[in-house]
């Protein structure tokens, strides 16, 4: 007997690979919500046009429905008679622009050190690790005063001292990944065969994080866009100029008891935006993580 | 373990002396120095350059940082120009305002995450897990000011039955504690959440079944403990974060905390204080940090305490 | 109960909580700056939450009630030589410590000497300044040039006791002043009770608790509901509904504070007073005012204040856009290539500074503003490193020497302007202790300043004052900084 | 099964050491050490199937680690055909190609995020020496057609394979390098027992096409008894016994291996069944 | 050669039908279960049909995902969540599948104790292994010193040298082989009179697997408890089963005593199981491995599920399901050709 008598036809696969999720109709919500957000930030200035530099002082304070000069205030006016409305639009854009850069950012860094710490060991992990330590026992919020003195205020700068302690998250995450992927067989089995570390680190490492580190970077988003809020309400946040949900919020904090609408609306738009990317994240992270071993 | 923990001490000094460096360096990179805060708006070039020289900020930044570690490894933070008086005096005595409301918002986030978690890890997907799910994610997306000046214009304006700033008595403590807790709170469910919900697929959750427990025989003796050590991980950490930069809330509610004291003594260019607060912050990171490792080593007795590298 | 930071009576609620003593109540305040010091001569001088406290605690030689007026504290009475650089004081008898000992001239010199050393704000002042006590009674301050000023200076200073140098003294102070310290915890409140030994009599009230809240929602908060008697400095927005609310008085009084934007005389762009003026007359400050500080905002008619000496109304800069436009296009300002760099470090300008760049740009006009942290602000103030600037400017001692003296002259060069016949008038007005050519001179110089558009100075700020109806005998005061020792609270 | 016992041999272990360090109690005690393999002195012929047996933990993964210079040792040396194998990374090509392995679980020897036909050829990218001239597919589809795989399995992923099928995978992997050392650390362990004999009748196969020499580590003796020429027993982290095949198996010399096999017979004892089966259908 | 099989069963003249001659301990009859993951639905169990005398060992052999695991289980109502349960499943007098949870939480741990797969992750790894052989006694109402008591008794029981210093270890702190004596200690706590034991030696190496068996024997032989006992081992089941269950894709492919069903199998399927065991002293078995992959039943092949693998196969095969019949006194094989395999 030879071996081409045991060869085998293609067999089904087991069941893992076959498993799906019953449709829920609610499933797909998260989904069709940030979908609508990220079309507001790509074309809303379009849609609704705003001008974060025209103020009308006259118009100022005024509840939501109101008439004003250049048209109906759906969503009320703020301090300086700008349309809330068009403000959280066109604040979209800037906190998705925001949430999206310090994620990609820390997200790029993280991974990079933490895989390379994770994967090294010895050294490279020593240093890295200290580092770790030393910015989770600095205090965030000195590192952003500073960012945001040192350079003039910006979009840039927010994004800047929103990154510099962001990656840790990620570092900590791939770190951990590739420590524990580096000692799967297919890894020896690639040092057996020669294949260059960089490959290695390339093929069969990163591939194992990118789960976890999308989900994990749906939750860093949402973090950043609540940052940013709490950058402005500190003072350290974006310039006058540009909009905000943040600087909208921080803005209006003084108008809490007398114009709700102000903070109330564009903390409803991130609410709800956070709860949507939350949800994506849960659901990224369940399907990543269910069948890590 | 004695070992471990003399180990990881001295793991510990080297991250103060990281954190004591950097803040050194950040702190001067910053532009504006004590000089010209201390002298205000109406001080001239001159005026400042003369204060600048009897402070010794002229002085070339390495021999600064030399003279400052010299002093740290006395344990002499140097005198802030703003209180008056040895900068470690005037952070140890926001320490205890900090510890307070910490604490407590640490507790209620502690009980009540752990409730939500344990009721939603206990049946994954179901509709209470769903909720919880939910719920948890709107306490982590709402903005803490925006809770806060909320809960202050609602139990405090309207209502009238808690106080809405400063400190002095327990139910000045309330809504400050509450508002810290919230996203605290959901942080610590979706841990305990995941945590109870991989236990509960754990073979030996089948045993202990299989010895007739009732469920929640099952969930107490065997689910909850053995989902705990991450949540441990992240509470330490977590209040470590919470030291120095509860910022917003302590702002909210002029409590009178390190976080306002660090970002005042930033604002005014209070070096002695900057440095005495992040050396203290530094500290009780790396205490807590320690400590939730401890913890984790007595909740596991497989936690081998190694030495992270 | 829970242990906060070196409380030491065991109570924190003070409200409708009576102590025997006194009968006249117990008084909450809550100021909005923060005070972290109780030293009156360091680097927190000029701080008005360290003002504020040492107004409680110690004695002034003087103070100053408005346009070049003082009344003696310490002092009995005070006289200059002629060119206003030797000011003779003579002191007060009788009047001690709370400890009982006597206030010496050796005293106010110690004092003044330590104000000297600790090279503060206040310090600034005094360059070069000796002090001597020719006898128990008797203090002589000599400048080595003429200071006409040095009345409205020194009433910023306080008298401490000689042994103040020591380590630990401002932790339990010992001083003149109306009130004692019980307790402080630096930041957030200070706990005093009346000194039954005050020379201008004890104070009626039980206790004083003088908090900081810095948030406007909490600090409104605890005023309507009643935690807090007194209050001040409150946004426009808020006035109005406290003004609704039956059980609070609610005043606004003239400050010596002016809005004051200046331009950056040797950035290139601006370097045309008709530029400048255009762009002055290019908004529409009036409805701005009105709209943003209906309560607080009066149209500025010179860059110091009627409270001030040397206050000189001008022809006010009337909305004109076209002609803005026109002058603009006149001077040749390039329109597309200028960005103006226009900085501030108050968040509660930025309402103000939104409406004015948009007022700007309806013009065709382009400007960035800059929301800085006050250090840097600082830093590139002197730096000169901005176009435009925005500040609130006072002027100490109500005396316009402290401000346009200080600020304007060539050497100062604080906005790049330099002016060498403004330089004349504002010496020679603080060189003479004459009142009437003081005033005359300051006249001549305000016009030169507002006609030149130096900055624009388009409103006097007023302070506004809350406090609770069964607060009795408090009187605002217009440089924010109050007294409370004539206060006293009826029981509800 | 190819070569008479005898033949030059390949592969030369000589005194092998390793420890394994780990954390310390406390300060005073010292950390604690784990000598894994102690004084291991082999050598592997060539052509030969060896296989290495032993208890748990008694140190047979790490010689075979320590072969394929994932672990460095302590001391000792490992010579293949005389010449010195070092640490993974830095052999040359030619020995890097020399020695393959087959993992034993067949669940994480395969990258899950590679198709089954980029495994094999991620091979030949890093040893162009000896990819396949021209068209790589065709030599694609003879590799697995070797292991007994339908050609078309190269587009599918590991999760889509049975455990048998991805442990024919990472037999095609390590051939496709053409080594001459084939190091199987319980190769067929983790399958059912017929899955099991199918991989090792093909490694018995392959063995005789390929001119393959075979270090063959597993704790089963049944297993052993199929495919070994020669046993070498581990105990402790030491080499007890070493013997052909049958000689072991007939009269072993040491008294663990003694143990061990009285264990093994003692489950033997009643197998009587199946041999009257097995002798039915030959 | 040691024999740990029932010694009555040995004797060549005891009655060829097992279980038949008294009401057995446990009888299973018709048992389905569906698993339902996601989209798919897969009939993990179809119709099995077993018992289990007093005192006697019942084997249940098959592949992996044959649905052993998943027939022990169904019978302590064990499932994972979302399974679907139709059959009987008669203990004494009453079907578990319908008992009220409180009966339910009697008979685990009192009645049928259950010894796990792996030892290693079947044990709390956070309790120290005394608390949790001793749980069951104690939610019981045992007073602590007897519960103390009779853990040392177990722990002694199955073999663990120095119980007193052993009570408080923790399960990691032990080999594999005593992690697997603590868990059939704790099976043991409540005294039950049937044993599920679901692979108990799998991951054992030789010596200890050698050595757990007979313990197993010897715990039945001395209190007469009966044993549910699932292997895929024919060399294990050989050893110890009177009787066995061979599965395949989820359902029951021949079922009879151990010892004959071993020696001439009646079902194409057992007859390749016992030809690929690999023998000790013969070097010969893997002539003719069986080739194909084991079924799984999330997708079964129509009719005969043994069909795509088996030499016999015929038309018919594909097509209908076979029955499982009686093919000979106490032999029950559900092959079309049951009748030509054996011969
Ligand atoms: N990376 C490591 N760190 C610490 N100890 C190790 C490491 N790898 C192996 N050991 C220890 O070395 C000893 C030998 O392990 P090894 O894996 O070689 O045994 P083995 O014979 O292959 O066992 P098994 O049959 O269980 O695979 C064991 O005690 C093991 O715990
Ligand atoms: N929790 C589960 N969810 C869905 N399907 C499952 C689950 N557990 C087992 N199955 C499926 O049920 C079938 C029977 O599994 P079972 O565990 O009974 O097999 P087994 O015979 O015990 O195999 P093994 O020898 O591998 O333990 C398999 O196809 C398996 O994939
Ligand atoms: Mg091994
Ligand atoms: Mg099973």
């Amino acid at each position: 007997m030879s071996q081409t008598d045991v060869m085998v036809a293609a067999a089904a696969p087991t069941g893992a690979g076959s498993r799906r999720r019953r449709a829920r109709p609610l499933a797909a919500l998260p989904y069709v919500v940030v979908a609508i957000y990220l079309v507001a930030a790509a074309i809303g200035p379009v849609l609704v046009p705003y001008d974060p530099v025209a103020t009308e002082v006259t118009e100022r304070l005024l509840p939501p429905g109101s008439a004003t000069a250049s048209g109906t205030a759906w969503l009320g006016t703020d301090a300086v008679g700008r349309d809330v409305f068009a403000q959280i639009v066109a604040g979209t854009r800037t906190s998705f622009v925001i949430g999206i850069s310090v994620v990609g950012i820390c997200g790029i860094v993280g991974v990079t050190l933490g895989a390379v710490a994770g994967y090294f060991r010895r050294l490279p992990d020593a240093v890295v690790s200290r580092a770790i330590d030393i910015l989770m026992a600095f205090p965030g919020i000195l590192l952003a005063i500073l960012i945001a003195g040192l350079l003039d205020r910006g979009m840039d700068v927010v994004i800047l001292a929103l990154s510099v302690g962001g990656w840790v998250g990620f570092a900590r995450l791939s770190r951990s990944i590739s420590m524990s992927t580096r000692e799967r067989d297919w890894v020896a089995a690639a040092r057996i065969m020669g294949v260059s570390t960089t490959a290695t680190l390339t093929r069969h490492i990163a591939p194992f994080l990118a789960g976890s580190v999308i989900a994990l970077a749906t939750i860093e988003l949402a973090g950043a866009i609540l940052s940013e809020a709490a950058l402005s309400f500190l003072g350290l946040g974006l310039p006058p100029d540009v909009v905000s949900w943040g600087q909208t919020i921080a803005n209006g904090r003084e108008y809490l008891g007398t114009a709700w609408w102000i903070t109330v609306f564009p903390g409803i738009a991130l609410t709800v935006l956070v709860v949507c990317i939350g949800l994506i994240g849960d659901r990224l992270t369940k399907r990543y993580t269910r069948k890590r071993d | 373990m004695t070992f471990y923990i003399a180990k990881r001490l001295a793991i510990g000094l080297l991250t103060i002396w990281g954190v004591v460096t950097a803040v050194f360096i950040v702190v001067r990179m910053a532009p504006g120095d004590q000089a010209t805060v201390a002298l205000g708006p109406d001080a001239t070039t001159a005026e400042v350059e003369a204060l600048r020289h009897s402070l010794g900020l002229d002085r070339p930044v390495l021999v600064q940082y030399v003279s400052y570690l010299g002093d740290v490894l006395r344990l002499d933070f140097g005198e802030s120009y703003r209180f008056g008086r040895p900068a470690m005096d005037a952070v140890l005595e926001r320490f205890p305002a900090t510890i307070t409301l910490t604490l407590t918002a640490t507790v209620i986030a502690v009980a009540a995450g752990l409730l939500l978690g344990v009721l939603a890890g206990r049946n994954p997907g179901s509709v209470v897990d769903r909720a919880v799910s939910t719920f948890t994610l709107g306490l982590q997306a709402a903005p803490p000011f925006w809770v806060g000046i909320m809960l202050i214009l609602v139990f405090a304006l309207r209502l009238q039955v808690l106080p809405s700033a400063n400190g002095g008595s327990l139910a000045h403590l309330v809504l400050p504690a509450l508002t810290l807790s919230i996203p605290f709170t959901a942080l610590v469910a979706r841990m305990t959440r995941s945590g109870v919900a991989d236990a509960m697929t754990e073979p030996f959750v089948q045993t202990a079944r299989s010895k007739g427990l009732t469920e929640g025989q099952v969930l107490g003796g065997h689910v909850l403990k053995n989902s705990l050590v991450p949540v441990v991980t992240v509470v330490g950490l977590q209040v470590g974060t919470l030291l120095g930069g509860a910022v917003v809330i302590e702002t909210v509610f002029a409590w009178p905390g390190l976080g306002l004291l660090l970002v005042g003594a930033v604002g005014n260019r209070d070096y002695a204080v900057v440095q005495a607060a992040s050396v203290l912050i530094a500290m009780c990171v790396v205490l807590l940090n320690l400590a939730a490792d401890v913890v984790n080593a007595r909740l596991d007795p497989r936690i081998r305490l190694e030495v992270r590298r | 109960a829970c242990s906060l930071g070196g409380s030491t009576d065991g109570s924190g609620d003070t409200t409708g909580d009576e102590t025997g003593d006194g009968g006249g109540g117990d008084l909450v305040v809550a100021g909005p700056i923060p005070i972290e010091n109780l030293d009156p001569h360091g680097a927190a001088s000029m701080d008005a939450g360290t003002q504020l406290a040492a107004r409680a605690i110690f004695s002034q030689l003087l103070v100053s009630t408005g346009q070049g007026e003082f009344d003696g504290e310490l002092a009995e009475s005070w006289e200059s030589n002629d060119d206003a650089s030797v000011w003779t004081f003579a002191l007060r008898a009788g009047v001690t410590y709370s400890d009982g000992s006597p206030v010496t001239a050796d005293d106010v010199v110690a004092s003044f000497e330590r104000v000297l050393a600790a090279e503060g704000p206040l310090a600034g002042n005094f360059g070069g300044y000796t002090v001597a006590a020719p006898d128990d009674a008797t203090v002589v301050f000599t400048s080595p040039t003429p200071d006409a000023a040095f009345l409205g200076k020194i009433s910023s200073f306080f008298v401490t006791p000689a042994g103040a140098a020591e380590d630990g003294f401002f932790s339990d102070p010992v001083g003149s002043g109306p009130f004692l310290v019980e307790s402080f915890e630096p930041g957030a409140t200070l706990r005093l009770s009346p000194n039954p030994d005050y020379w201008d009599g004890e104070p009626e009230i039980a206790s004083l608790e003088l908090q900081s809240i810095p948030e406007t929602a909490a600090r409104m908060t605890a005023l309507q509901t009643g935690e807090v008697d007194i209050t001040w400095s409150m946004p426009d927005d808020q006035i109005a509904e406290l003004r609704t609310n039956a059980e609070l008085t609610v005043e606004t009084v003239p400050s010596p504070g002016v809005f004051t934007m200046w331009f950056n005389s040797s950035t290139p762009a601006l370097e045309d007073p008709a530029v400048r003026r255009a762009l002055w007359q290019a908004v529409d400050f009036e409805e701005i005012i009105a709209s943003l500080y209906p309560e607080t905002g009066t149209p500025a008619d010179a860059p110091v204040s009627p409270t001030v000496l040397g206050y000189a109304p001008q022809e006010p800069v009337a909305y004109d856009p076209d002609a803005a436009r026109a002058a603009l296009e006149a001077a040749g300002f390039d329109f597309e290539n200028t960005v103006l760099r226009w900085q501030f470090s108050q968040a509660s300008f930025r309402n103000f500074m939104n409406a004015v760049v948009s007022d700007l740009a309806e013009i065709g006009v382009t400007v960035e503003p800059l929301e800085k942290e006050q250090a840097v602000f600082l830093e590139d103030l002197l730096a000169l490193n901005w176009d435009m600037n925005m500040q609130q400017l006072g002027s100490q001692g109500y005396d316009a020497a402290t401000n346009l003296g200080r600020l304007y002259t060539c050497e100062a060069n604080r906005m790049g302007y330099c002016n060498p016949e403004l330089d004349d008038l504002l010496a020679a007005a603080g060189s003479t202790s004459d009142t009437a050519e003081r005033e005359d001179l300051y006249a001549q110089a305000t016009e030169i300043i507002w006609n030149d558009a130096v900055g624009m100075y388009p409103m006097f700020v007023e302070t506004p004052y809350a406090w609770q109806n069964r607060v009795e005998g408090f009187t605002p005061v217009s440089d924010g900084i109050p007294y409370f020792d004539e206060v006293t609270v009826s029981g509800d | 099964m190819t070569t008479a016992p005898g033949g030059a041999s390949l592969l030369e272990i000589r005194d092998l050491d390793v420890t394994f360090t780990g954390p310390r109690r406390s300060l005073r005690t010292p950390p604690t050490v784990v000598r894994a393999v102690d004084g291991v002195s082999l050598d592997v012929r060539a052509g030969e199937t060896l296989a290495l047996v032993g208890e748990s933990g008694s140190g047979k993964s790490t010689v075979a680690r320590c072969v394929l210079g994932l672990v460095r040792p302590q001391a000792g040396t490992i010579r293949y055909d005389g010449r010195e194998l070092g640490p993974v990374d830095k052999r040359p090509p030619e020995l890097q190609r020399a020695v393959q392995m087959v993992f034993q679980d067949p669940g994480s020897s395969l990258n899950p995020r590679m198709s089954v036909g980029a495994i094999i050829r991620e091979a030949w990218q890093v040893h162009p020496a000896v990819a396949p001239a021209g068209d790589r597919r065709e030599a694609l589809a003879a590799v697995l057609t070797d292991v007994g795989l339908d050609p078309g399995v190269a587009e599918r992923r590991p999760s889509a394979l049975s455990g048998g099928q991805r442990q024919r995978v990472s037999i095609a992997r390590a051939l496709a390098l053409r080594p001459r050392l084939l190091v199987c650390d319980e190769a067929v362990s983790a399958l059912d027992v017929s899955v099991q004999a199918q991989i090792l009748r093909l490694l018995i196969d392959l063995q005789a096409s390929h001119d393959l020499t075979v270090l063959f580590i597993t704790h089963d003796l049944a297993v052993v008894r199929q495919i070994a020429d020669r046993v070498a027993v581990m105990r402790k982290g030491e080499l007890v016994e070493l013997a052909p095949a049958g000689e072991l198996f007939t009269s072993p010399s040491h008294p663990y291996t003694k143990g061990l096999l009285a264990a093994a017979y003692d489950l033997e004892g009643v197998e009587a069944p199946f041999r009257e089966t097995q002798e039915q259908m030959s | 050669m040691t024999d740990y099989r029932t010694p009555a069963v040995v004797a060549p003249e005891a009655p060829s039908t097992p279980g038949a001659e008294q009401a057995p301990l446990l009888r299973v009859e018709g048992l389905t279960v569906v698993l339902s993951s996601g989209a798919t639905r897969g009939v993990v169990l179809d119709s099995v049909s077993f018992s289990v005398g007093a005192g006697r060992t019942t084997g249940l052999i098959g592949e992996s995902g044959s649905g052993k695991t998943m027939s022990a289980m169904a019978i302590v109502r064990l499932l994972p969540e979302g399974a679907e349960t139709s059959g009987r499943v008669i203990w004494g007098t009453q079907d578990l599948l319908e008992a009220p949870a409180r009966r339910m939480r009697e008979v685990r741990g009192h009645e049928i104790g259950v010894i796990f797969q792996d030892p290693l992750s079947a044990l709390n790894p956070l309790q120290t292994v005394g608390k949790q052989i001793g749980e069951t006694l104690r939610r019981g109402g045992m007073p602590r010193a007897q519960v103390r008591a009779r853990v040392l008794e177990l722990l002694d029981r199955v073999g663990i040298p120095d119980p007193e210093q052993r009570i408080g270890v923790y399960p990691h702190e032990m080999s594999g082989g005593m992690r697997q004596r603590v868990m059939i200690a704790t099976a043991l706590a409540g005294s039950p009179r049937l044993i599920i034991a679901d692979e108990p030696t799998t991951a054992l190496d030789v010596t200890t697997q050698a050595r757990i068996l007979r313990l197993l024997a010897d715990l039945r032989d001395s209190d007469g408890v009966a044993m549910l006992l699932v292997s895929h081992d024919l060399r294990v089941m050989a050893h110890v089963a009177d009787d066995v269950v061979v599965m395949y894709a989820g359902r029951v492919a021949e079922r009879g005593r151990a010892d004959a069903v071993l020696a001439r199998p009646r079902h194409p399927y057992t007859r390749a199981l016992a030809n690929n065991v690999p023998a000790v002293t013969t070097k010969s078995a893997i002539a003719e491995p069986l080739r194909g992959a084991p079924a799984n039943p999330f997708d079964r092949p129509p009719g005969c599920a043994f069909h795509p693998r088996c030499p016999l196969a015929q038309a018919v095969c594909r097509t209908t399901t076979p029955e499982l019949r009686e093919v000979e006194p106490g032999r029950f094989s559900a092959c079309h050709f049951a009748e030509e395999v054996g011969s």
